[in-house]
This record gives C-alpha cells, structure tokens and sequence, in this order.
C-alpha cells in the first residue's frame, strides 16, 4: 500500500475528528458547569445543520459564515432553554433530567422530520467538491475549512474562559458552587450562559457538518452517542480534551475502516472508550473528580 | 404471598381485582387489545428488571438492550440451529447475558465508575456487542436471524409455538413473576443493601456492607431477568437482526415506563407501562382521528408528554397516585 | 372511521383494563358494499422513513388510477414508525377497524411482524417489497409477495451486467462490491458470494466491503476502494449512503468506468439528483422498475403528478411503483373473489394473473410459496438527473453510455 | 500486651504533608476514650486510619490481636468496629427505621429480626416515634442520634464517634453522654470519641489522647491532661479551664 494512503486516511481522521471534537465541547461545557447531561445534543446539532441549511438555500450563505448567526441564535436558545426549561431540573437526579431531555429529543426529531421530511438535505457549495493535492495527497478542501473554523472557535471559547472575567466566574461556579454563590455570583445567570455557550458550540459545530454531512433527522441519535463517546474520552470538563478525544476517535475510526473492516470502525470507538473508562475514568486531560 | 404483608386492605384489594380484571381479559378483549397488552406487559417487566439496578441499587443503566439482545439471540440461534427448546434456550441466554453483565459490572465497580460514566460503559457494551453480531456469521450477521414457523408446530406450546393467548399469558405471568421477585428482593437483606448503596456508597460500606458484591448481584440479577425478556421477544416475533435489538433506543424505551412510573418502586415500572404504551397507541388513533396525518406528529406530542409528566410528577406517577388512593401505609 | 372503533380507542387510553375492553368487542365493521378496505402499512417516520413515504406516494396516486381500471378500493394510512412493536399492534388495529387486506411493510422484519398477525386473523398480506428470502420459506398461507428476494436481485443484476458490458463495449477487469453492512445489504452480500463465483463474469471481483450505514463520514471508504483500483464499483447503499460515496469519490478524482448497483435504492432517489447534480448522472441501478411503456404505468404517472405535485414520479417509480402494484393485486382478486372474506379472498390473489401492470417483466403471478417469479429487472441510468430504462432494449428509452464520462467538466 | 485495640506508630501523609505523625495509643475493652485536639490537628483523620478509609503509610493497627491496618470500612465494620461520620450522612430516602435496619442486618440476616433489633436500638436513642418519618426530614440532633443508632445497630465492639456532641444543645449533649454511659456499662461497649465538646469529654472519657499538627502532644487521664502546660498552650487556652 502506497505511503500516501495512509497519510491521506491520518489528514482525514484528524480533520473530521476536529469537528466532531468541536461537537463534543458542547456538551463538556455544559456539563463540567451546568452538571446537566444534555441528552438533546445531537438533535440540536441537527437542528443547526437544518438551519445552515436553510441559510443557503434561501440567501446563498456559506454555512461557515452561518455559523456565527447559528452560534449566536443557538446562544439565546440556550440561555432561555436553561432559565425556563432546564433550571428547575439542576441538581435532581439524572434519570428525571434524562426523562426531560429524551422527551425534548423526541419533540426535535420528529418537529424536524414534520418540517422537512426525512430527504436528506445539503448545501451544494460552489467548492464543495474541489481538493487540495499536497505531494499525491488530497484534501477536500470543506473538510479543511470546516476543522479551521472549528478550531478558531475553540480557541475563541478557550480564550473567553481564561481571561474574560464572566469566564473566570464560570469556571469559580464549576470549582465551587457554594463559594460563587456566596460571594455573589448569580449563579442561575452564569449557568444559563454556560448553557447558552455549550449551544453556541453545538450550533457552530452543526453548520459546519452542513458541509460535511447531509442533514436530515435521523442522525441525530448517533451525533448524541457521538459526543458522549469523544467527551468521555477526552475527559468530561476539559475543553482541550474534547478536540483531543475529537481527534483520536477520528483518527481510529479512519484507521480501522481503512485497514480492518468498515463496517466495524465505530467498535473501535466503543473499545476506546471502554479501556478509558477502565484504565483512566476522568478520560485523557480530565481532572480526577 | 408474605412478601405483600406491607400492603395495607385497600392496596391488597386492588392488586386482588388488577390481578383478576387481567387474567380475564381475553375474555372480553379484542385481539388488538390483547397486542398492546402483551406489549405493556413486555415493558413493565422489562422495566422491573432495569428497575432492580437503576431503582433499587442506584446504578444507572443505559444499556440493557444488550441483557435484551443477547438472551434473544442465543435462545433463538439455539433452536434454529439445534433444535433447543426455548426454555432450555432461555437459561443458555440467561448464562451469556449474565456473563456481560458480569464483565461490565466488574469493570465498572472495580474502578469505581459512577452516575453518567457507568451508563457511558453499559452503552458502549451494547453498542460493541450490536456491531459484534452485525458481523457474526453464526447468527446471520446483519441479515437477520428467523425462526422458523412450521404449521406441524403451531401448538407446541411448551417451544412457545402458539397463538396470542399463549404469549399473553406468558407475559402476563412475567409481569407478575417479576412483581412477586422484585417485591421478595425488595424485603429481603440484599434488598436494603441495594437501597442503602443507592443512597450514600460510604455509608453502606461502614456499616459493613460488600459494596462491590451488592452490586454484582443487582447487576446479575437485573441481567437475567431482562434476557428473559429477550427469548419471549425472540418467540414472539420470530425474527432478530441486531440494528434493531440491540439499539440504544431499545434501551431507552424500556427504561420510559419504570422512570415515569416511580423510580424504585414496585408498581411504578407496571404503572409507566400502563401509561406510556396506551399513550403512543391512543396518539396514533387520535392523530389519525384529528386530520394529523404528516409522520412524526404522533411521536411530538409523545415527546411533549415525557415532558410534561417529568414536570408535573418527577419522582414518577405511582408515588403520586398512591397518596391520593390513600394506599400509604401509615 | 365509525363510532364503535372510536371507543375501542378510548379504552385503550383509558388503561385498557378489562372492564373497559368489554366495551371494545371484535369491531369488524363491513365496508360500504362492493369496497375492499385496504389496509397499508408503511414506516413512514423514524429510520426508514425516507422510504416509507417514498411508498406512500405511490399508495396515494394509487386510488384514481385503481378507479379508473374500475377497482373499488378504500385505502387505510398506517405509520408503523420503522418500529416492529407497532407494525404489530397497528396491524391488528387495522383488522379490526374492517381492513380486508393488509399491505406493506418495506422492512423485512416489519413485514414478518405483520404476517404473524395476518395468517392468524386469516387475512391477505400482500408484500409491497421485503427482500429477505425466509418470508416465502415460512409456508405462509395469507402472504405473498410481489417483490424479488436479495438472491434475484442479484442475479438479474449481474445478468444486467454482462448485457451492459456487450452495449457498450467496456472492458473491465476488477471490481469491487461495497454494501451497506445492515439487513438489506447484507442480504445482497450474501447472494453476491453465493452467485458471482457462479455466473462467470468477464472480471473479477477483488474485495468486497463492508461499511458502516450509520457512519457519518465514508471518506476513508472511499480511500480504500481508490487504493484497490477497481474498473467498476458495484455498491449496496442505503438513499443518503450513495451521496456520500459518489460526493468522496468526486473529492478524491477517483473516476471507475462505472458504479453499478446490482439492486439496492440509493442513486434513483430524489436527494440523490438535489445533491449531486450533473455528478448524479451516468450511475446505474440494475433492479425491478416501472415500465415506461406500460399504458398503465403512464396512468399511474398522472395521477401520481396530481396527487404529489412536489415529487418526481421518476424519482420513486421503484418504491411507487411496487406499492401500487400491491394495492392492485389485492384489487384485482376482490374483484374477481367478489367476497371481502379473508379466505376465499386469499385464494383468488394466490391465483392472480395480471399481464397489464406497471412493473418491468411478465405477468404477476404467484408460485406455491407466495413468491412472484416473474418479475424482470432493468438496467437504469441516471441520465439528465432522471432515471431512465437503458436495458433490456424493449422497454429502454434510452441507450446505455459507459465508461461514464470523467468528474471534471460536468459542472 | 495485646490490648483491644492497639495503634502503634501510625502515620499517614497527603502530598507531603504529614497528617498523622506516630500516633501510638491503645484501648482497654470496654473503656470510653477521646482523642482531642484543634481544628487539623488530624482527628478526623486518625479516625479514618482506623475506620479504613485510608490505608497508613507506616504503623500498625491491631484489633482484638488481629492487624487490621489497611482492610476495606466494610471488613473493619464486619469484625466489629462501627464508626459515625462528622458530617452526617443518613440514607435521606429511608424510613429511620430502615436506617437502622440496614445496619442491624449486619448480626441478623433475617429481615424481620434486624428490624426487631433496629427498633430496639432506636428505642434506646429515643427515636422510636419518628421511625416511619423520612431520614431526610429529622433535625440536626435527630439526624446525629440516627447515625449513632445506625452505628449501634451493627452490634459493634468498638464504637468510633466523630463529634456527634459538636452543634447540640447542652441538654442534647447530657442525653447522649447518659445514653453512652448506660450502653458501655450494660453491655461492655469500648467508644473512642473525637469530641471539641470539652462538657461532654470530661464526662465522659476515662482516658484523653490529644493530637496538635498530627503528633500526640499529651495522653493520659483527663483531669490530668487539661492541666498539662504543653495542651493548654497548644489548644485548650484558659477558657477551657472555667
């Protein structure tokens, strides 16, 4: 087998990985913070991809580019969702936020599917089909694009945590509840914003998987298991773990399809995540709880 | 039946005229009916089972469809293949899923995974095993698995070959049998041991409690049971292919009735049966019936109801309910 | 929808205890006279639901074309949600409701779900397709099917196969078979092994492939079949699998003389054409089609335009088509049976013989076991983001062009 | 030499710092003991060494001759040494009967025999009539008694109380001391307490250690040890002393 081979399957599994990973830092955002599991994720990236979608094809928008609207909208979704729907369910058992959000899910998918019926739906970009060619390589080129802007908003959300001061009292809010509460964080605020940030992501990362994907309802089942599986493994709180577990799920899977069985390339995935959960349970840059 | 001593009369009776109302069902019922009974009656045991780990020992599982899936499967491999009778079947099911639960179980309370992390294991489980037997010659890979149906057969109830009045019964003595365990289980010593795992590890531990063995043993129990399930659906049904039995939305639906019924109580799993899959089937009928033809109406408004129900009685229906039936006991 | 059924409803919602379900007693309501109620279940949410209402479509441009040919029939609308649970449960609420026949499912499981039901209630199943070959080796008695199981698909593919070859003169050496590893594409692989060893065709198959139908991404898939260099692609897909391949392969300039489904959806469905465009032209399905120079399958093209104005019949003449074809056995044999009854009704759809119809092949009948034998395939390229019959020559509107031409100037 | 409970040069560390720095003490059967000593000082800690939350990083811990340094809380309760936490931690959805039936069930594997010996044991601690009520619903001082029935259920040997006195009213405190009284001379019942309760101490324990920075600075009986000049320097100061 050619050496390019397998530089090409790496490119592609890091690229792909790195969106996905971007996917996943939703959902770590959320729960390092919130300490909500957002069992809704992955209808929520669809609903995002829906609405990339639309941006095309109705105004000609890149769904790059859509995805700071989306981000934005998905931000006001996020903190009203957290305030009036979620907030009542902070710090209740899981199996009860389970209960809630499972339902939301149903209501997402099959909103979608009433809306849009179950064709697939994609936004036929200009460049959608052209590719790099690196030394006997090639690249698509919206692979590229879509994990440089996942990128560049994860380096935006990591910088906002690190040295903006709401930052900085999220993350007090994530290391100590009662201590924020008392010295007069608002905390119920700081959380819908968080939730609002980890939507953010989720749309952001969903207009771009327009480009990657083609969007119709029923993927949002496997985006949830997805993120879980990459957040896991990176570690549950961490952003950088989330695009290193993005990465390394990508990589895998690109691996295992490429050299033992495609049809099997996501039991790599599952094996990962099993030998973490055995051998290093707060995942790859996750902090011991 | 000493196990429902704690029942005060008017519980009692209401079990009494339930138990009786439904053994005499297929008198007055029609075959529709009957469908959706044996469906509630598949869930609410289903749900027990789950129950017992979620409800009971605290530990939340999000992939039981593999306990499902696995007793399913190797019942039905074993009587296609060999010509073993189910019940024979069902204890091979019963050994392999217990082996899987066995293998999670000790992965996950070794290292002392927990809440959100543990669920992540179990669906990884299922999730491997479904792909596992996506390629798995024996069973027919991902093409299927069928039973076959002989007319010569057609009554040989002790194979679970029969009409719908032998699976109603069956399910209806599952739902039952597994009332009656989880009730013993409940009063008996392992019994408050889960419950005091559920509510404070530490705790149980000083007052000399085997955590880990606690556990293993909801974990094994919570397993064979739902394999169980699995060889009924298999006989039922007659034909398995793992995308669908071994899916995390399999596992998801099963776990609705014992969440919205009453976590950890014995009625709730049977009650959210009662209510989820008369709610979906009434959904149909009443969509259909409003002019709501565009698919995907039914299944929003399904949605909207889990909403509702968690917003209004969180710790489930059956709590609720039992304080206005007055069935508290004092 | 008549009162008495309406309360067996309201009994259910009401917990369906037995006291209640007193009230719910058999509701067989007889049709208005002369009217056979035909019950049609179709997944038309969840999973397969792009299929599903693929179908659907072609039940509902169904009834005028029926009326017009002098049927009365009377069509029941069932979601089953590509779940088996409620395949069932549905099926038995349609007998109830009166449905004289049921028809569907779409998916192989579902469709045995169903069967159960029907030969035990004693009424008709007629198949609208369901590949899996067990469903007419259970010795059903109240099901048949008007469907060609996975193993001919595949043989008429190939077959199709060799004939594209002779009409254009191409020369393939390799190729390689790439399926979607779920209950449909692993059906066709494992025809594919039974029958390619056998069928001796001018090249030879290098690997076959499996992937994953719920992946995301078949970018690297693609990268593996580029590196086995294959003259001709023979693939298995599921309707948005098929976008993906065809979109990576693009992105890859990985140009093969062809890629040829040897019976599977995928490149003839609507989002195929939207997706790709110009790069959805020159791919070739060999499966069961409608006739284009059937008078009925003209009929039913009209009505079709008026009842589904947003879709191309083109586009779900396969699953329209088979769906109709159903509807018009059940049909038939009342007319013939004169009786709604299960039995009688039963035996004069086994004895069907229907030479006008709308699917490619001879006329519709079924052997001992359920099992249409006569159904033909046709050779179906995507030309102008149209699927057009190109083979056999009788019933081709077009003639067949390969090696197709390359990626580059088509947009 | 082998007393009931015997500690022998124990030490444990946490990242450098030394918590619990050779501690030796031992324990006659059947005594009331207390370890004091100021917030730090490695009380709670000592306490765990002992209970096997943590294993020690030297030293020995012999019970009844048996070393049990370094055994799982759950094999330390099973030989009979029965500990409460300083933050009480009762099953909030259980009954308080069902509380202390999960601890009698420890000695009595048939239901209804735990639950006969729970409700003794809750008899004794005046818990009787709240026994259907919720764990979660009772008061601070009921919650405490709770801990110490669930403790008590157990049947242990060695009862480890980690100041069950701390936050009581004085009245609350007398109640407690009486009923531990009662329990050491009807059924031969060894308790070593941590207790900042100075009252409860003093009429309690029949021996004092006192911990300052992990190290035992005095032991020995207590009238004894508030007048040694290195434990009121160190922790007591001159209120103690009124």
């Amino acid at each position: 087998m050619p050496f390019d081979f397998y530089v090409t399957v790496a490119v592609q599994g890091v690229l792909t990985g790195l969106v996905y990973g971007l996917m996943a830092l939703g959902l770590s955002v959320i729960f390092g913070v919130v300490r909500v599991v957002n069992f809704a994720h992955g209808e929520f990236a669809v609903v995002a991809m829906y609405l990339a979608f639309l941006g095309f094809a109705a105004f000609g928008l890149d769904p790059i580019l859509a995805m700071l609207p989306i981000g934005l909208g998905f931000f006001g979704l996020g903190y009203l969702l957290q305030r009036h729907l979620i907030n009542p369910f902070v710090g209740r058992p899981e199996h009860e936020q389970f209960i809630l959000l499972v339902g939301l899910a149903i209501v997402l998918v099959n909103g979608l599917l009433m809306l849009f019926g179950p064709d697939t739906r994609h936004a036929n970009l200009p460049y959608g089909f052209d590719s790099y060619e690196v030394a006997n390589v090639l690249i698509d080129k919206v692979r590229v694009y879509a994990a440089a802007a996942a990128l560049v908003v994860a380096a935006c959300l990591f910088a906002f945590f690190r040295w903006s001061r709401t930052g900085m009292a999220i993350r007090a809010c994530a290391d100590n509840l009662l201590g924020a509460a008392i010295v007069g964080l608002d905390v119920k605020h700081l959380y819908a914003l968080t939730f609002g940030l980890g939507m953010a992501c989720v749309g952001a990362a969903g207009a771009l998987m327009v480009v990657l994907a083609d969007a119709t309802p029923m993927l949002a089942p496997a985006f949830t298991l997805l993120a879980f599986t990459i957040v896991i493994v990176g570690g549950m709180g961490s952003m950088a773990g989330a695009l290193v577990g993005g990465i390394l799920i990508g990589v895998s899977e690109a691996f295992a399809s490429f050299l033992v069985a495609p049809s099997a390339k996501s039991m790599f995935s599952f094996a990962i995540l099993i030998a973490i959960l055995a051998l290093r349970p707060q995942g790859l840059l996750g902090r011991k709880p | 039946m000493s196990v429902f001593a704690a029942l005060n009369g008017r519980a009692r009776w209401l079990l009494a005229l339930f138990v009786a109302s439904l053994a005499l069902a297929p008198v007055a019922a029609d075959r529709y009916i009957l469908s959706v009974l044996i469906l509630i009656f598949y869930f609410a045991y289903l749900g027990q089972a789950w129950n017992i780990m979620m409800g009971f020992a605290g530990q939340l599982s999000l992939g039981h469809s593999l306990y499902v899936g696995l007793g399913a499967y190797v019942a039905a491999a074993l009587w296609t293949k060999f010509g073993v009778g189910p019940w024979a079947g069902m204890f091979a099911g019963m050994a392999v899923a217990m082996a899987f639960g066995a293998a999670i179980g000790w992965l996950g309370f070794r290292f002392g995974i927990a809440g959100v992390y543990f669920a992540l294991l179990t669906i990884a489980f299922a999730e491997f095993t479904r792909i596992a037997f996506d390629h798995m010659d024996w069973t027919g890979r991902a093409g299927g698995l069928f039973l076959p149906v002989r007319a010569e057969q057609a009554h040989q109830w002790w194979n679970l070959r029969g009409g719908p009045l032998l699976f109603y019964y069956l399910a209806l003595a599952l739902m039952l049998g597994a009332l009656w365990l989880c009730a013993a289980l409940r009063a008996a010593r392992i019994g408050h041991y889960w419950l005091a795992v559920r509510e404070d590890e530490a705790a149980a531990r000083a007052l000399g409690i085997d955590v880990f063995a606690v556990k293993m043993k909801a974990v094994l129990i919570s397993s064979a049971m739902a394999s169980v399930g699995g060889t009924f659906y298999a006989f039922y049904y007659n034909n398995l292919f793992p995308a669908q039995i071994f899916d995390m939305s399999r596992s998801i639906e099963m776990i609705l009735a014992p969440i919205v019924g009453g976590l950890g109580t014995l009625i709730g799993p049977i009650l959210g049966a009662f209510i989820l899959t008369p709610l979906g089937e009434g959904l149909i009928a009443a969509t259909e019936e409003a002019g709501l033809s565009a698919p995907g109406t039914k299944a929003v408004f399904y949605g909207l109801a889990l909403m509702a129900i968690v917003w209004v009685a969180p710790s489930g229906v059956w709590p609720w309910l039992r304080r206005k039936l007055g069935l508290e006991t004092p | 929808m008549t009162l008495k059924t309406s309360v067996s409803r309201r009994a259910v919602l009401a917990g369906a205890a037995a006291g209640s379900a007193a009230l719910a007693a058999p509701a067989i309501v007889s049709a208005q006279a002369g009217t056979l109620r035909i019950g049609v279940l179709l997944p038309r949410s969840g999973l397969l639901a792009q299929a599903g209402q693929s179908c659907h479509r072609g039940a509902l441009a169904a009834p005028r074309v029926l009326a017009e040919l002098g049927y009365r029939v009377e069509l029941v609308h069932v979601d089953t949600e590509s779940n088996a649970d409620i395949a069932r449960t549905q099926a038995e609420r349609l007998i109830n409701d009166g449905a004289h026949v049921l028809t569907g499912a779409f998916d192989s499981g579902h469709t045995l779900a169903v069967a159960q039901v029907c030969e035990q209630r004693q009424v008709p199943f007629v198949v609208n397709i369901a590949a899996a070959p067990p469903i007419t080796e259970q010795g059903l008695k109240f099901l048949v099917r008007n469907f060609q199981t996975g193993p001919q698909l595949v043989t008429n593919g190939l077959r199709l196969i060799n004939s594209l070859i002779a009409a254009t003169k191409i020369d393939p050496k390799r190729a390689v078979f790439l399926h979607a590893n779920d209950t449909f594409g692993q059906a066709q692989r494992n025809a594919m092994d039974a029958i390619f060893p056998r069928t001796n065709m001018p090249f030879q198959l290098v690997e076959s492939i499996a992937y994953d139908p719920r992946a995301q991404d078949l970018s690297v898939e693609v990268t593996r079949l580029r590196s086995l260099r294959p003259d001709l692609v023979l693939v298995v897909t599921r309707a948005s699998d098929a976008i993906k391949l065809v979109r990576d392969m693009v992105r890859q300039r990985f140009e093969p003389m062809g890629i040829v489904s040897p019976g599977s959806p995928g490149m003839y469905d609507e989002e195929f054409y939207q997706a790709l465009g110009p790069l959805a032209d020159f791919h070739v399905s060999n499966l069961p089609w409608v006739n284009p120079k059937s008078a009925m399958t003209q009929a039913l093209e009209r009505s079709f335009a008026t009842t589904n104005p947003g879709n191309r019949f083109a586009a779900d003449g396969f699953n329209a088509g088979f769906t109709f074809e159903a509807l018009l056995i059940a049909a038939d044999a009342f007319k013939r049976a004169g009786t709604t009854s299960g039995v009688p009704l039963m035996e004069a759809i086994r004895a069907t013989n229907l030479a006008e119809h709308v699917m490619i092949g001879g006329p519709i009948r079924f052997d001992e076991k359920g099992q249409n034998p006569n159904i033909g395939s046709a050779c179906v390229q995507n030309r102008g983001r149209t699927p057009v019959v190109v083979l056999p020559e009788d019933a081709a509107t077009m003639a067949p062009v390969l090696p197709m031409p390359g990626w580059q100037g088509r947009a | 030499m082998s007393r009931f409970l015997e500690v022998a040069h124990v030490t444990k560390r946490f990242r450098g710092l030394t918590a619990v720095d050779d501690v030796s003490f031992g324990l006659e059967k059947g005594a009331i003991y207390a370890i004091i000593g100021p917030n730090g000082a490695g009380k709670t800690t000592l306490f765990n060494l002992l209970a096997g939350v943590y294993a020690p990083d030297a030293g020995h811990i012999a019970f009844e001759g048996t070393p049990i340094a370094g055994l799982a809380p759950e094999k330390i309760c099973q030989a009979g040494i029965a500990r409460t936490f300083q933050i009480v931690r009762p099953f909030p959805g259980l009954s308080v009967l069902e509380n202390a039936k999960i601890g009698a069930l420890l000695r009595h594997r048939d239901p209804a025999d735990a639950e006969q010996a729970a409700g003794e044991t809750l008899r004794r601690l005046d818990l009787w009539d709240k026994r259907r009520q919720l764990a979660a619903s009772l008061t601070l001082p009921d919650r405490k008694r709770l801990e110490m029935a669930r403790a008590l259920a157990t049947e242990p040997k060695l009862l480890l109380l980690d100041e069950v006195m701390a936050g009581l009213r004085p009245t609350e405190t007398d109640r407690i001391v009486a009923i531990l009284k009662a329990l050491a001379a009807e059924s031969g019942l060894t308790v070593l307490l941590i207790e900042h309760v100075m009252r409860a101490v003093m009429a309690l324990a029949e021996r004092i250690l006192v911990l300052h920075h992990g190290a035992a600075i005095a032991e020995g009986e207590p009238t004894a040890v508030v007048r040694d000049p290195l434990v009121l320097e160190c922790y007591l100061g001159a209120e103690a002393l009124e």
